[in-house]
């Protein structure tokens, strides 16, 4: 909680200073990001809008993977197999985001330009496969608490009404943890969203607004990772980069309380007793 | 054993990181740490104190020197070599020479498809270093005349990705430092000059520039040691061997 | 022993069932009589409910599980590869310990079961949740809310909701594991009146943990006690002279 | 009863279930794919200089050493942080705090604490250890950000951990006349220990292979010897990556040696996640109570 | 009522409690004659567990709880804030439900509480554990295998070993809650036997849901319905001529 309040202080105290200069609508709906020219423009709609993109895209593909793959665990994989599968996806879990990036810069980049005769690897469709990757686990293993969270008692009701196992997931089961789910998809996308090295390293880095699922983005992460390490300390660029900081922290902070806001709003109301 | 800490441009990295290298083998206990961040952390790091030696692929700007003066430091810059940027294609591409001019219309935007400058009807993808390195300052003043990078170059955080974004892309182009040449990518010439040591020396190609190591006052000691030994014969020979021109 | 004379609608034999290696219950042979109440009784952990859900093969779901023996409803062997399991237990019904409505309407609670096998749609179905929460005794109290949720009902109400759900498939065997055991007395006698008048159109096997409520509500009793079926008959004379020591013992409360 | 239309059910449910199966095959094919991918080419570049020298040669010879110690102290560093305050704070959660709305705003906000981007932590610990304590990039500004990062994922566990304690002990114990810390230090934690052990391993996991958070307060390009104190800058395993990647003249030449600290790099953190994996099944299965 | 001739060691005087805004217990007084038994009995939520806890100021324990009347332990009161609950729970042992020894040796679960108390060290210690567990009836199944996990021992000893915890810390008084819900046949007895011995040091209040347990072993029976004492008299007198209908309707069945 401290350390919260600490993070929040610290990156208000540099990030503020920027609004002195910067008026903040200007700083998140300008379209320009040129923060070392004379004079700087410190616009990050494109950087939002390459974070929106890189976000929904790889949600696309990580929420229907990672929600099935609860699925599976919940209701299809046997004891054997699930104690194989279910510790094989923590471990994807537990793959470091810098080996991801390697991955989609030194292999996917240049098989998709191969493949698909697009001007650059490096674009919004490669690092959101990567960053999917990266959600499926999170997506996955909340599911699959909420799937099991579903009272036994009413899963064998409708089994011992004749339902098929299918029946039975589709009608109690997955009515019964929808929530739970919806919390997986939020917070499997927040994850998406603050991921720096696989964007850093594939997303291509071009500060533009994507019209294309193939066009380079640069979302919010890899600008502060590859600009951080060259600006000075409290120069106007350096103070941007931490406002964007903030702004990161607030839309992951957004992401959380709305995950929060669901799984407590309609948390399951436990098998209904008296 | 003593130690130094050198920080800075990616373009002097290897140049920093083998004379390191070869010092140490000569001077046991000496311990050197290399990071390679830019040329403004290099500079910035000077001003800090945080690093013994700064990196530079660019000299330092007005409000650089004046943030040193405000904090009483006095940075004293080393010419370690010199090198020319050279703008680098896929060797796929047909082309041989742009101008200036077309360069600045490429990288501006003005030029989309390679067939205005007499290539394949193909798109250009653009590609271009992050805005604070000195590459970039370097390219920005002499090639841009200032003038801003269209938006959608993709922006890469050293020489290296440069390189390897255009060697692995057919309708790319990027600019790297000499050094930064392999047989994967091809160098263009300039309005016809060809990037070299030769033309590095005599001002001849158009984006020619030094390389630096800058220090917080006069060198002493072990730093100075290093130094010297950057400056000397074998260091410059260090300084070939990465691909980049010696000073003298 | 006591045969009785109407002709079984299940017969158990030789049974054995496995947790893993645990082997839970011990060679069952047991009948039970048409339109009979069955209860079984016996200390905690005898295998009461494992026998249970093993009529209607609700122990599947349990991994690791072995089943041996037979078990015959209306002379078909439920655990033939042939039969299928959903039809198992659709003609099966059952009702459990806690209520355990869906968390849905009430309406929607009974339909649940006919929807699934399309046994009927529009106002067919209306009738069918009518009359089968009539048979519940349910429907005076619910008839004018159909289409709240059954969440919002009282344990009581919700069991026999449960009760209701299970009669809307038409079963042909009610199967109820200590249904009223956690309810509290007044809708437990409630429950215990429909147990005794729904044996005109059903079947029914009952397990209980308290001995009165069998011998108010049963026909024929089963004593069960570690794994074993250590006596059957009918529930009188079970509870005024059981053959067997341990029966004694247990209905006069020496332990359990 | 109509057989047709039961078919037609377990039909969809077979239809359903094998899409099922294609999406985990999909899933853990991804897994497979990198890990075998990585294991080809990394294998070749595996050998004892390589992972117990100094890179040589501008970075294309020699081995990954100083890297794979930095590494160890900025996690071992981090643990050093996490761990105490992790235990300490799961300790308040799950035994004193009054449930409530300030217990409600706490959980909240550790919940968004494990949320925060991890280049925002670099951020934090760029502005707070770096600048402000002027600890400069070092090991101890490096592990006290990783120490933060992986707070909430100990946290968690440690709560959770303690939280599977059964009540009954508690319960036995204060009956006993023990007092809430007694119970808590003779009782509570040793039976929490393994769970929260197993948390630590995770968190160890995580902190090896983070990159973002060390960029800007702890990593270092190239460093021949091993640090002599915790205010220095180290090399660290995924940055080597990073850097060897996408930086230096010769990023051809050192493909070989990038594919073999992934290789390392994976090892290890997987080879973590996987003992924390396997001991937590021992202790399910072993657990008596 | 009948009174008992024998001084109360334990006076409970117009003692409610509430979960929250819950009352689960309404008015409750009660005297514990010292070197007897107390059954308390009841159907399931009436509030034995409960009370029985505010014996020992346990419920302390749950957030949101309140406390209305006196306990009086030897004429003073455990609720006075003077009194310290630590020296209130060495006073009063407790034994649960659900055997509950500590994931520790034998030896150490019962010094456990010698330890925590100074009570003793060194060979002295080591005389009071083997009292306990003799005390238990458990000394001679365990004492040569002292430093072995008490999680190795069955479900019985587990629960003798806690008595034997309990006792050793020498209290006025031993709490009962359901000791042998989770026993066997022979495990229980020999609980039972061990309840009737240790009366003669201890005062003993026992919940029990096996009315002909509380027929066995108690002296005095209390009924509680719904957070109610309804009726508590000599033992026999409650089970031969309650005066209450209540009482008479749970004890012979009708509901429970
Ligand atoms: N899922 C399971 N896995 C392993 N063993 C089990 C499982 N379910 C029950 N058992 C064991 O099988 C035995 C019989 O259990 P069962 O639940 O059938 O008893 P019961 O007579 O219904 O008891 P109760 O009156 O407590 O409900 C017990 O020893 C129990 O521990
Ligand atoms: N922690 C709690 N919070 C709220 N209500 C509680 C809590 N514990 C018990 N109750 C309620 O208080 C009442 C009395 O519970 P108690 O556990 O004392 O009953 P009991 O007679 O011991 O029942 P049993 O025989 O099932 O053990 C019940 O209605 C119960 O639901
Ligand atoms: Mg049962
Ligand atoms: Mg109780
Ligand atoms: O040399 P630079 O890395 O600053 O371009």
């Amino acid at each position: 909680m401290l350390v919260m309040a600490l993070i929040v202080l610290f990156l208000f105290a540099e990030g503020a200073g920027l609004f002195v200069t910067v008026n903040p609508i200007d700083f998140i709906f300008g379209k320009l990001w040129y923060p070392t020219y004379d004079p700087p423009d410190f616009g990050i709609l494109p950087l939002i809008m390459g974070s929106v993109a890189v976000t929904i895209i790889s949600s696309v593909i990580a929420v229907p993977l990672g929600l099935g793959a609860a699925l599976y665990l919940a209701e299809v994989a046997g004891n054997r197999m699930r104690e194989i599968v279910k510790p094989a996806v923590e471990l994807l879990a537990s793959l470091p985001s810098v080996v991801l990036g390697f991955v989609g810069m030194v292999v996917i980049a240049p098989m998709l330009q191969e493949w698909l005769d697009i001007p650059s690897g490096l674009n919004i469709f490669n690092a959101s496969m990567m960053l999917a990757l990266m959600a499926i686990p999170t997506i996955t293993s909340i599911s699959e608490d909420a799937l099991h969270s579903v009272p036994r008692e009413l899963k064998e009701a409708s089994l011992a009404l004749g339902a098929t196992r299918w029946e039975t997931l589709t009608k109690v089961t997955i009515p019964g943890a929808l929530s739970g789910m919806g919390t997986a998809t939020i917070l499997g996308m927040s994850r998406a969203m603050g991921e720096t090295m696989v964007v850093l390293m594939v997303a291509g880095g071009a500060s533009q607004i994507p019209t294309s699922i193939f066009d380079s983005v640069r979302p919010l992460p890899s600008t502060i990772a590859a600009e951080m390490g060259e600006t000075p300390v409290d120069s106007e660029h350096y103070l941007a980069l931490f406002a964007i900081g903030i702004v990161l922290f607030f839309i992951t902070l957004g992401f959380n309380l709305v995950a929060a806001y669901i799984s407590n709003r309609f948390q399951q109301k436990g098998a209904a007793t008296l | 054993g003593g130690k130094i800490t050198i920080t800075g441009s990616t373009t002097v990295l290897p140049v920093a990181q083998k004379a390191a290298e070869v010092f140490m083998n000569k001077h046991q206990g000496l311990n050197i740490t290399v990071a390679g961040t830019g040329s403004g952390d290099g500079i910035k790091s000077i001003i800090d104190g945080t690093a013994d030696i700064g990196d530079a692929s660019r000299d330092m700007k007005k409000k650089e020197i004046k943030r040193a003066e405000d904090k009483g430091v006095t940075p004293v810059k080393h010419v370690v070599g010199l090198d020319c940027i050279v703008p680098i294609v896929n060797p796929s591409n047909q082309l041989r020479d742009l101008t200036l001019a077309q360069l600045k219309d490429i990288y501006t935007g003005k030029v989309k498809n390679w067939k205005e400058v007499g290539g394949a009807d193909k798109p250009v993808v653009v590609i271009s270093r992050d805005s604070s390195s000195g590459t970039f300052e370097v390219w920005n003043k002499k090639v841009l005349k200032k003038e801003r990078v269209r938006p959608d170059a993709q922006l890469q955080a050293s020489n290296g990705a440069v390189a390897q974004a255009v060697a692995g892309n057919k309708y790319a182009i990027g600019y790297v430092g000499i050094g930064y040449l392999n047989s994967k990518i091809k160098g263009l010439t300039v309005g016809g000059v060809q990037a070299s040591a030769k033309t590095a020396m005599d001002k001849s190609y158009p984006v020619a520039r030094a390389l630096f190591m800058f220090t917080n006052g006069q060198p002493k000691g072990d730093v100075k040691a290093f130094l010297d030994f950057v400056k000397s014969d074998a260091g410059q020979k260090i300084v070939k061997e990465e691909g980049f021109v010696p000073f003298k | 022993m006591v045969e009785s004379i109407m002709p079984p609608i299940i017969e158990v034999e030789g049974l054995n069932f496995y947790y893993g290696d645990f082997r839970a219950l011990h060679d069952i042979h047991l009948k039970v009589v048409r339109n009979e109440v069955t209860a079984l009784i016996g200390p905690s952990g005898c295998g009461k409910s494992t026998f249970l859900r093993l009529l209607n093969r609700m122990n599947e779901l349990i991994p690791g599980t072995r089943v041996e023996g037979k078990v015959l409803l209306d002379g078909v062997d439920l655990y033939d590869p042939e039969v299928d399991v959903v039809e198992v237990r659709r003609r099966v019904g059952m009702v459990f310990q806690k209520p355990n409505p869906f968390p849905k309407s009430i309406y929607n609670n009974v339909a649940y079961g006919p929807r699934l096998h399309g046994m009927a749609g529009g106002s067919e179905l209306d009738k069918m949740v009518e009359d089968s929460l009539k048979a519940s005794a349910l429907w005076d109290e619910v008839k004018d809310i159909l289409d709240q949720s059954a969440l919002g009902l009282s344990g009581g109400q919700q069991q026999r909701l449960c009760l209701a759900r299970a009669i809307a498939m038409k079963p042909e065997i009610l199967l109820m594991d200590e249904p009223t055991s956690a309810l509290d007395p007044i809708a437990t006698s409630r429950i215990e009146e429909l147990v005794k008048e729904l044996k005109k159109d059903y079947t029914v096997v009952i397990v209980t943990h308290n001995m009165q409520q069998a011998a108010r509500v049963s026909d024929t009793t089963a004593f069960f006690y570690v794994g074993r079926l250590v006596e059957v008959g009918n529930t009188e004379m079970i509870f005024t002279r059981p053959s067997e020591e341990q029966t004694e013992q247990y209905i006069t409360g020496r332990f359990g | 009863m109509n057989q047709a239309m039961l078919k037609k059910r377990h039909l969809k449910e077979e239809a359903a279930f094998w899409v099922l199966r294609g999406v985990i095959v999909l899933v853990l094919g991804a897994l497979g794919g990198i890990i075998l991918f990585v294991l080809i080419h990394g294998l070749g570049a595996i050998s004892w200089e390589f992972l117990t020298d100094a890179p040589r040669d501008s970075m294309t010879k020699g081995g990954i050493f100083p890297a794979i110690v930095g590494t160890f102290y900025l996690t071992v560093g981090a643990m050093v942080v996490a761990l105490p305050l992790g235990v300490s704070a799961a300790i308040y959660l799950s035994e004193y705090a009054k449930e409530g709305k300030l217990l409600t705003v706490v959980r909240l906000g550790i919940q968004n604490l494990a949320g925060v981007p991890s280049v925002v932590f670099g951020l934090f610990g760029l502005a707070l250890f770096v600048v402000f304590f002027r600890f400069g990039t070092s090991i101890i500004a490096g592990s006290l950000t990783l120490g933060l990062l992986i707070l909430p994922t100990v946290i968690g566990a440690s709560e959770e951990a303690l939280r599977q304690v059964p009540s009954t002990f508690r319960e036995a114990s204060l009956a006993l006349g023990a007092t809430r810390w007694q119970t808590i230090r003779k009782v509570v934690l040793p039976a929490a220990l393994p769970g929260i052990l197993t948390g630590s391993i995770l968190g160890l996991g995580r902190a090896a292979g983070e990159t973002a958070p060390i960029m800007f307060t702890a990593a270092t390009f190239f460093a021949r010897y091993l640090p002599e104190s915790v205010m220095d800058e180290v090399m660290a395993l995924p940055y080597h990556i990073y850097v060897l990647a996408t930086a230096g003249t010769h990023i051809e030449q050192t493909r070989p040696l990038q594919y073999g600290t992934v290789l390392v790099l994976i090892s290890m953190v997987l080879g973590l996640s996987l003992l924390a994996i396997l001991l937590r099944a021992r202790m399910r299965r072993t657990k008596q109570w």
